[in-house]
């Protein structure tokens, strides 16, 4: 994906040419890679004897290039500029012993070698393309005999399958799935219906502990229960506005009335 | 000649409608001879899998007519019998003779016609004779089939309740002062005067 | 087995899909060597205008690739596959079983989603096993279906793949040290095994 997009905005008509020229052909490039190759193709040598050193020469131009005429590259090619100039300048610098990391030398092989692989695999895949084709070339037969399909079903079962069912139903109502046993929770919906019915009588600003269901206020687990399903269910009302909640301060008890 | 008969032959394999001499020729290089070429195609495929027949006046390639049982294809697929089959199935296996309405009272659900037909239909149950209670109810008893297919000499080899426990073919164990345990008490009782009348009929 | 070799004919050329002996067997009458049929079958039609042809490990009957000029009329338009598409196609057959970032480290660029859609859709790529390497990447590879299209027996016969694999390009080589292209480190490890698993599975 050649993502570079270019600006043209106040070029002399001579930049604009040459900007062009610039364009239709990084229109055509494939990234980094692909303009490496194609560059190194003006050096008109084997691959494999490409020398790297012209070629980052080559690379970086043609970026400095894009830059004077005020071009934006794709960062890909930014980040290939950085890495072929660090490249630059380890091949013509004397190796230094101190330094760690693989010598110019080896960068510059494997990037020839990936040169090279790419278009070893643009060579293959012309000569696939150009190989005679199903459809174009060669042809399947025109007229083809519909295949009747008959499709034969066999039930199996084992006698494992046969006993495990047979146990299955003669044991099935020993045993009552498992539920949590639930007799001290007070749900949000029996609060809301509870408290739907309630509200017409708020008229004045009452606690919120009054509404608790009868039965509920003594126990802690069934106390606790009831008063957060009903301060829930009285959020709930609020929200459909049907009634109003206030508080004087933290910890005080909390107050609701109906809303007109 | 040859190489026009080549080509007819390709022609004709890949059209897909038969073609007339006229349409073969305008196909081919100018000046060839389709209807010669067709004569020399015809023998040679004489006698082989496939036949230059003529259509109309047009010209088609066919399968031989003594072949066509070759274009169908069998698919055999082995599918699991469903839970409510093989449910039913064990129970008319354990508790033969037995009526419908035995069966659904054992499983809790009604059976459904479905289920009992494609037993009936895997030969695997078959009717047993009619019980003598109110409504004279028809009966399910299995068939050779089905101890053949599950490899049983005889439906009174089924393992009872306590085997299958024992073979840990029981995942669960009934809750301690649950109900008395099945298929120990009068249940099997009953279920072995049942096996006594396999087959009897 | 001139009957067998008959029954082979007929149902090879009446399917224009390839299919394998063991199709073939079960469609025949029990006992037929379809596989020596076939060895007579392709003697028979050595040089006609149809052949018979090896698919991967399936048969097909086509007609012969210097008549493809008498078949304007069954010529099918395929779709112009894009320059990305077919470098990726290449990439998949040579190098595969191939990870996305494989294919992306030996082009330079990001492999878009509808180029490797495109191939899947055509049916010439399918996705291969995963890769022991970190993160699992799944794998490309290519189908009997692209054979077929390209009239390859398999994907060994692929044009020039010895000699690519004799100059190493079919080669993974990690980067010494980080390079800024794609595809750093592990993926790369086990890679180099490429082509060489080629079919095995």
């Amino acid at each position: 994906m050649a993502d570079t997009t270019f600006e043209e905005d106040t070029l002399s008509v001579t930049e604009r040419m040459a900007a062009e020229a610039l364009i239709v052909d990084v229109d055509g490039f494939e990234g980094p890679l692909d303009l490496l190759l194609t560059l190194s193709r003006t050096q008109k040598v084997d691959l494999r004897k490409i020398s790297v050193l012209q070629l980052a020469h080559q690379y970086l131009a043609f970026v400095e290039q894009a830059k004077a005429l005020r071009l934006e590259l794709a960062a890909d090619y930014l980040v290939m500029a950085a890495w072929l100039a660090f490249l630059k300048s380890r091949l013509l610098l004397p190796p230094d012993p101190a330094e760690e990391g693989p010598s110019g030398e080896e960068l510059a092989a494997h990037l020839a070698f990936q040169l090279e692989r790419l278009q070893a695999m643009r060579d293959a895949a012309a000569r696939l393309m150009a190989r005679d084709q199903l459809g174009r070339d060669f042809f399947a037969r025109g007229q083809t005999h519909e295949v009747k399909r008959t499709r034969r079903i066999t039930y199996t079962a084992t006698l494992l399958d046969l006993m495990q069912a047979y146990a299955r139903t003669r044991t099935r109502d020993e045993f009552r799935p498992f539920t949590m046993d639930r007799d001290a929770v007070f749900t949000m919906e029996q609060a809301l219906e509870r408290m739907r019915g309630l509200i017409g009588y708020a008229g004045e600003w009452g606690d919120l502990m009054s509404f608790l269901p009868e039965g509920w206020e003594t126990d802690p687990a069934r106390r606790r229960s009831a008063t957060a399903a009903t301060f829930a269910a009285s959020l709930e009302l609020v929200k459909e506005g049907r009634l109003e909640l206030r508080q004087s301060e933290t910890f005080a008890p909390i107050q609701l009335r109906k809303k007109d | 000649m040859a190489e026009q008969e080549r080509m007819v032959e390709a022609i004709l394999f890949a059209a897909s409608e038969p073609a007339s001499i006229k349409e073969l020729e305008s196909r081919m290089p100018h000046g060839c001879d389709a209807g010669e070429a067709l004569v020399h195609l015809r023998r040679r495929y004489d006698g082989r899998g496939v036949q230059v027949v003529k259509v109309g006046d047009a010209y088609a390639m066919r399968t031989a007519p003594d072949l066509g049982f070759l274009m169908q294809k069998e698919t055999v697929e082995t599918r699991k019998l469903s839970r409510a089959a093989i449910e039913t199935l064990a129970i008319i296996a354990y508790h033969q003779p037995v009526t419908r309405a035995e069966i659904e009272e054992i499983r809790g659900v009604s059976v459904s016609r479905g289920t009992v037909d494609q037993l009936l239909e895997l030969e695997w149950i078959r009717f047993g004779r009619r019980k003598m209670t109110p409504g004279r109810p028809v009966t399910f008893v299995v068939t050779p089939t089905f101890l053949d297919h599950f490899g049983l000499e005889n439906a009174r080899d089924l393992p009872g309740l306590k085997e299958l426990r024992a073979a840990g073919l029981l995942e669960n164990r009934p809750p301690p002062g649950a109900l008395p345990l099945m298929g120990e008490g009068e249940e099997e009782e009953e279920a072995t005067t049942g096996q006594s009348e396999l087959f009897e009929d």
